[in-house]
C-alpha cells in the first residue's frame, strides 16, 4: 500500500460498497426518492422548444478527451446527449452536436446513432448531427459560433468540461435568442455558465443527468450512495474541525495516513 | 516574411473581430480556414506520436508491443464497416477505461484532500466561514433526503455562498479577459500599426 | 461477445491503472504497466484524429456536392488543411509556408478569438447581473468588489476594494469551490465506476 | 426615466466600441496608477527567491495561445528570476503550443549569455496530457530520451542526477486548462512531495486557491497578467505587464459601467411595472 494513501484507499473502496449495495438495492426494486433539478428538467422543454420552432437543437458533450482525468465529465455529457437524442429523435426534431475531441467523436456518433435506432428512426441521422469541429479549443469555439448563428439554433445544451470557450459558448448562444442549458463541474467555468445560461447544472448536478433523466434503476442508486458520501464529507469536515479546535489533531492525522 | 506574418495576423484578427458586428460571411471563411489549419495541425501532431511511439520503437528497438494499441488505433475505422462496426468498440472501451480510472483518482485529490483542508479550527472568523461554508454549500448537492425545512434553509444558505463565490470568480476572470484584449491590441498598435513602442 | 470483450478491456485497464495508483507496492511491475497502457492510449487517440478529419472531409464534400452558398469556405477549409500537413511533414521543404501557417494565420486567429471573449463578459455583465432576487444581489455585489478591487484604479477609489477581494476569493470562494469539488470527485468516481464494472452499456452502441 | 431607460439598453456594439476605446487610449498614453503586490504572488516569490546557485528548477509550458498573453509574462519573469538566483532551468511542455513559447523563452536568454545544457534546456513537448505529466514525473528519460535539439539528455550537465520529478528543488508550472494545477498536484505533488508553484490565467485563480491554502501549492499566480505585472514590481524587473496595468484598469470601470447600466433598465422596468400593476384592476 503507497504511504500517504491508506485512508483514501480504505475512503475509496468503502464508497465503492456503497454504490454496489446501493445498485443491488435497486436492482430488487427500492429506488430512491430524487429532488427535482430544474436544470435537467428544463431539457425536455428546450427540445420541445426546438420542435415548435422548427430550429435544431445544438449540443456540445465538452471538449475534454475520452483517455483523460476529464473523462466522466464527458461521460456525464454523453449520458446526458443519449436522452437528448432520444428525444429529437421522437419528436423529428433537428439535432446537432458539435465534438471537439477526436476520441470523444466515434462515441459520441454511436450513441446518436444508437438512440435513433432505438426509437426505430434510423433513417433520420444524418452525417452532419454528429460533427467533429476542431481540437483546437478556440477554432471549436468559432465553429460553433457559426453553426448557432446559421441554423438559429431554437435551444444549446453544453454539457461536459468546458474551458474558457465557455462564454463564448453560453453568450453567443444567447445572442441568438436560445434557450441554454449548461453544466460542468471544472469550477471556475460554472460562474460564467451561471451568469449567461437559463438554466445551470453545477457540479455533482451533471452526473446526476443520467440517472435522472433515464431513470435507470443502476445510475439511480449512484446518486443515493454518492448522498452517502456526501453526508460523510459533511460530517467529518463539522465533526473533524470541533476536534480540530478542542486540540485533537487525529481527524486530520488519519486522512494524512 | 515577418512583415507577411504580421499582416496576415492583423487581418485575421479584424476578420474575427468583425463577428462583434455581426456574423458574416468573412468571419465565417476565416472561421472555416481556421478549422482547416487547426486539423492540419492535429494531423501533423497525430503523425508525429505515431512516429516516435510506434515507428521509432518498432524500427529501432524492436518493441514489438506496440502493434497491439496500432491495432486497436486503426480497429477504430471498423465502424465504416456495417459487419464489423462492432470491434471499434473494442478501442473505444480501451480508451475509456483509462478515462474512467483517471477520473477515479479524483478521490483522493478533490475528495479526501479537500476535506483534510476544511479540517482548521474554529478560532477565526475566516476559518469558521471556510467549514460553514462549505459544509453549508455541500448540502445544496443532496439529490436523494426527502426535504425537510431544516435541510431546505441549509441549502439555501448553501447557494448563497455559491452565489457569492460564482460572483467573485466572475469578477475575476474580467481581469484576464481583458489582458488577452491588451495583448491583442498591443499587437495591432505595436507590430502593425507601429503607434506605440 | 460483443458487449463482453469491450467491456472486460475496459475493466482490465481501468484496473491497473487504479491498482498502480493505490497499490503499486504489492506489485512492483505494475508501474511501467500502468504507463504503458496509457502511453498506448496516446496511440490509439492519434489513430482517432484519423477519424475526426475524415468527418470533417465528409461533411465538407457534402457541402460542397450540395452547391452550399458557402461551399467556396470548404475549400478554404481544405486548403488549410492539406497545406498545413504538407508544409509540416516536408521537413526543411516546407518550412517557410509552415511558418507563415503557423505564425501568420493559425496563431493569431486563435488569440483573436480568444481575445473577443471580454465583448461576451462585457455583454453577459449588462444582461444577467440584475439584482432580481438575493442570489442575484450577491452574485452582483461580490462580483462588482472583485472587479473594482483586481483593477489598480480600484485601490484609488477606495483602499477597502483590494482588501475584500482578498477576503472574498480566499475565504466565501474557497468554500463554494471546496463543496463543488468533493461533490463532483463523488460523481466522477460514481461514473468511472459504472464505465469500468461494464454497468453502462450505451455508449458501445448496444448489440 | 424612459430617456435613461433608452441609453441604458443602447446596443451592444456601442459598449463593444466603448471598451475597445478605453482599453486602446492608455496603451497609447499611459496613465501610471500604482499597484500592490498580493500574498499569494509574494509566496511565489519567496519559493524561487529561496533557491540556491545550482538548484535545478523545473519550467513547465501548459499553455495554450489564448491563455499565452495571461500566462507568458509570468513564466518569462519567473525565468528571470530564477536564472537570476543562479538556479538552472529545465524547461518542458505538455501543451503542444506551449513548446513554441519554451522555444522563444530560451532563445531570448541565449541571446543574453545563458549557456544552454547548463543553465537551461528545453526538453520538448510530450503529448498525452495527464497521462504524459504522470510518466515524466516517473522516469523523465522514458518521455523525453532526447531534448528538443535532439542529443541524449546525459550529454548536459544540467541534467546530472535529474531522474524524475522528486530530483527538482521547484517545479514551477504555468497553465491555462489541462494539465494544469490539479493535474501536477494528482500526479506529481501528491508522489513526490517537490514543492509545486503554480501560475495561471485570471479565471483559474480562483479554482486553485484552496490548493494553495492546503499547502499543495507552495506558490499561486492566479491573476494572470496582473499577478504577472505584481511579480514584475517585486522583484523590480518591470516588463510587459506593468506597461498594460492601465488599460486593465479603464477596462474594469467600463464592464463596472455595463452592469450598472443593466441594472438601471432593471430597476426602471420594475417600477414601471408596479405601477401598470393598479391600472389593471
Amino acid at each position: 500500500m503507497v504511504a500517504g494513501k491508506q485512508a483514501t484507499f480504505v475512503i475509496f473502496i468503502l464508497f465503492l460498497a456503497l454504490l454496489v449495495y446501493y445498485m443491488m438495492r435497486a436492482r430488487s426494486g427500492k429506488l430512491p426518492f430524487i429532488r427535482r433539478i430544474p436544470g435537467l428538467d428544463a431539457i425536455e422543454e428546450a427540445v420541445g422548444r426546438a420542435t415548435e420552432l422548427g430550429r435544431p437543437v445544438f449540443y456540445v458533450p465538452g471538449r475534454t478527451e475520452i483517455n483523460t482525468a476529464g473523462a466522466a465529465q464527458t461521460i456525464a455529457g454523453l449520458e446526458i446527449l443519449e436522452h437528448v437524442a432520444k428525444l429529437t429523435a421522437r419528436y423529428d426534431t433537428d439535432l446537432k452536436v458539435g465534438v471537439a475531441a477526436a476520441n470523444v467523436y466515434p462515441v459520441a456518433d454511436a450513441i446518436v446513432r444508437q438512440s435513433y435506432l432505438e426509437e426505430g428512426k434510423p433513417e433520420k441521422v444524418r452525417p452532419e448531427m454528429v460533427q467533429f469541429l476542431s481540437n483546437e479549443q478556440f477554432a471549436f469555439a468559432a465553429a460553433c459560433l457559426s453553426i448557432m448563428n446559421q441554423d438559429q439554433s431554437a435551444s444549446v445544451i453544453l454539457i461536459g468540461e468546458f474551458q474558457a470557450e465557455s462564454m463564448m459558448l453560453a453568450e453567443g448562444a444567447a445572442m441568438v435568442g436560445a434557450v441554454t442549458i449548461a453544466g460542468t463541474s471544472r469550477t471556475f467555468q460554472i460562474p460564467f455558465f451561471v451568469a449567461a445560461c437559463d438554466y445551470t447544472l453545477i457540479g455533482e448536478e451533471m452526473f446526476a443527468g443520467g440517472a435522472y433523466l433515464s431513470k435507470d434503476p443502476g445510475k439511480t442508486a449512484n446518486l443515493a450512495a454518492q448522498d452517502i458520501g456526501k453526508i460523510f464529507a459533511f460530517l467529518y469536515i463539522l465533526i473533524g474541525s470541533l476536534l480540530v479546535t478542542i486540540g485533537y489533531k487525529w481527524p486530520v492525522e488519519w486522512l494524512k495516513r | 516574411m515577418t512583415t507577411a506574418i504580421t499582416w496576415a495576423g492583423a487581418i485575421c484578427t479584424i476578420a474575427i473581430y468583425s463577428f462583434l458586428w455581426k456574423e458574416n460571411r468573412l468571419f465565417r471563411a476565416f472561421q472555416n480556414l481556421y478549422v482547416g489549419l487547426a486539423a492540419g495541425y492535429g494531423i501533423i501532431l497525430a503523425v508525429r506520436i505515431v512516429q516516435r511511439q510506434v515507428w521509432n520503437p518498432l524500427t529501432t528497438k524492436g518493441d514489438y508491443s506496440v502493434l497491439i494499441p496500432t491495432i486497436l488505433g486503426i480497429l477504430l475505422y471498423a465502424r465504416f464497416s456495417k459487419k464489423w462496426a462492432w470491434v471499434a468498440r473494442l478501442p473505444m472501451a480501451f480508451l475509456m477505461g483509462i478515462g474512467a480510472a483517471l477520473s477515479m483518482k479524483a478521490i483522493e485529490s478533490d475528495f479526501v484532500r479537500q476535506i483534510q483542508a476544511t479540517l482548521i479550527p474554529w478560532n477565526s472568523f475566516n476559518n469558521i466561514i471556510v467549514v460553514f461554508g462549505t459544509i453549508l454549500s455541500l448540502s445544496y448537492f443532496f439529490f436523494t433526503l426527502k426535504p425537510r425545512p431544516a435541510l431546505d434553509n441549509m441549502a439555501r444558505v448553501g447557494r448563497w455562498v455559491l452565489m457569492v463565490s460564482f460572483g467573485a470568480a466572475f469578477g475575476n476572470a474580467v481581469q484576464g479577459r481583458l489582458s488577452l484584449l491588451i495583448a491583442q491590441m498591443q499587437f495591432m498598435l505595436r507590430d502593425w500599426l507601429h503607434l506605440i513602442k | 461477445m460483443r458487449k463482453e470483450v469491450p467491456i472486460a478491456i475496459g475493466f482490465i485497464v481501468g484496473i491497473l491503472i487504479l491498482f498502480e495508483y493505490f497499490l503499486k507496492g504489492l506489485w512492483p511491475g505494475v508501474a511501467p504497466a500502468a504507463q504503458t497502457v496509457q502511453n498506448w492510449g496516446t496511440i490509439i487517440s492519434a489513430f482517432a484524429m484519423g477519424l475526426a478529419a475524415a468527418n470533417l472531409v465528409v461533411i465538407h464534400s457534402r457541402r460542397i456536392k450540395q452547391r452550399h452558398p458557402d461551399a467556396w469556405m470548404s475549400f478554404l477549409l481544405f486548403a488549410g488543411m492539406v497545406l498545413m500537413v504538407i508544409s509540416g511533414l516536408s521537413g526543411k521543404g516546407g518550412e517557410r509556408l509552415y511558418k507563415f501557417l503557423f505564425d501568420g494565420l493559425y496563431l493569431p486567429l486563435g488569440t483573436a478569438m480568444f481575445s473577443i471573449m471580454v465583448f461576451f463578459i462585457a455583454s453577459a455583465a449588462r444582461r444577467a447581473f440584475r439584482a432580481r432576487n438575493i442570489d442575484g444581489v450577491l452574485l452582483l455585489v461580490s462580483g462588482l468588489i472583485v472587479m473594482m478591487g483586481n483593477a489598480p484604479v480600484g485601490k484609488l477609489i477606495s483602499p477597502y476594494f483590494p482588501v475584500l477581494t482578498d477576503w472574498l476569493m480566499k475565504y466565501p470562494n474557497v468554500a463554494g469551490n471546496r463543496a463543488i469539488i468533493i461533490g463532483a470527485a463523488l460523481g466522477m468516481v460514481a461514473t468511472g465506476f459504472r464505465v469500468i464494472a461494464g454497468i453502462d452499456r450505451s455508449y458501445f452502441g448496444g448489440e | 426615466m424612459r430617456a435613461l431607460k433608452k441609453f441604458a439598453e443602447v446596443d451592444r456594439r456601442y459598449l463593444y466600441l466603448l471598451l475597445l476605446i478605453v482599453v486602446i487610449v492608455p496603451l497609447v498614453k499611459p496613465l501610471g496608477i500604482p499597484i500592490d503586490v498580493s500574498s499569494s504572488t509574494m509566496k511565489f516569490v519567496n519559493a524561487v527567491d529561496s533557491l540556491q546557485p545550482g538548484d535545478r528548477m523545473l519550467l513547465v509550458f501548459d499553455y495554450s495561445i489564448g491563455g499565452g498573453p495571461d500566462v507568458d509574462p509570468q513564466a518569462q519573469v519567473v525565468m528571470a528570476h530564477a536564472l537570476s538566483k543562479g538556479a538552472k532551468v529545465v524547461c518542458v511542455a505538455f501543451v503542444d503550443t506551449g513548446l513554441q513559447y519554451a522555444t522563444k523563452a530560451i532563445e531570448f536568454w541565449e541571446k543574453r549569455g545563458k549557456v544552454y545544457g547548463e543553465d537551461m534546456i528545453n526538453l520538448g513537448y510530450a503529448a498525452g496530457a495527464e497521462t504524459a505529466v504522470s510518466a515524466f514525473a516517473q522516469d523523465i528519460r522514458a518521455v523525453f530520451p532526447t531534448d528538443v535539439r535532439g542529443k541524449r539528455l546525459d550529454e548536459y550537465p544540467i541534467m546530472q542526477g535529474i531522474k524524475n520529478a522528486g530530483d527538482f528543488k521547484l517545479i514551477a508550472e504555468f497553465a491555462t486548462g489541462i494539465p494544469g494545477p490539479a493535474e501536477w498536484i494528482r500526479q506529481v505533488q501528491t508522489r513526490y512531495k517537490v514543492p509545486l508553484a503554480c501560475g495561471v490565467v485570471a479565471v483559474m485563480g480562483p479554482q486553485n486557491e484552496p490548493y494553495l491554502q492546503s499547502g499543495q501549492l507552495v506558490g499561486l499566480l492566479g491573476g494572470g497578467l496582473k499577478s504577472a505585472a505584481e511579480y514584475e514590481i517585486a522583484v523590480k524587473m518591470p516588463g510587459a505587464a506593468t506597461a498594460a496595468m492601465d488599460a486593465q484598469s479603464l477596462g474594469h470601470v467600463a464592464i463596472v459601467l455595463f452592469v450598472i447600466l443593466g441594472n438601471i433598465v432593471f430597476i426602471i422596468e420594475k417600477s414601471e411595472e408596479k405601477s401598470k400593476k393598479p391600472t389593471r384592476k
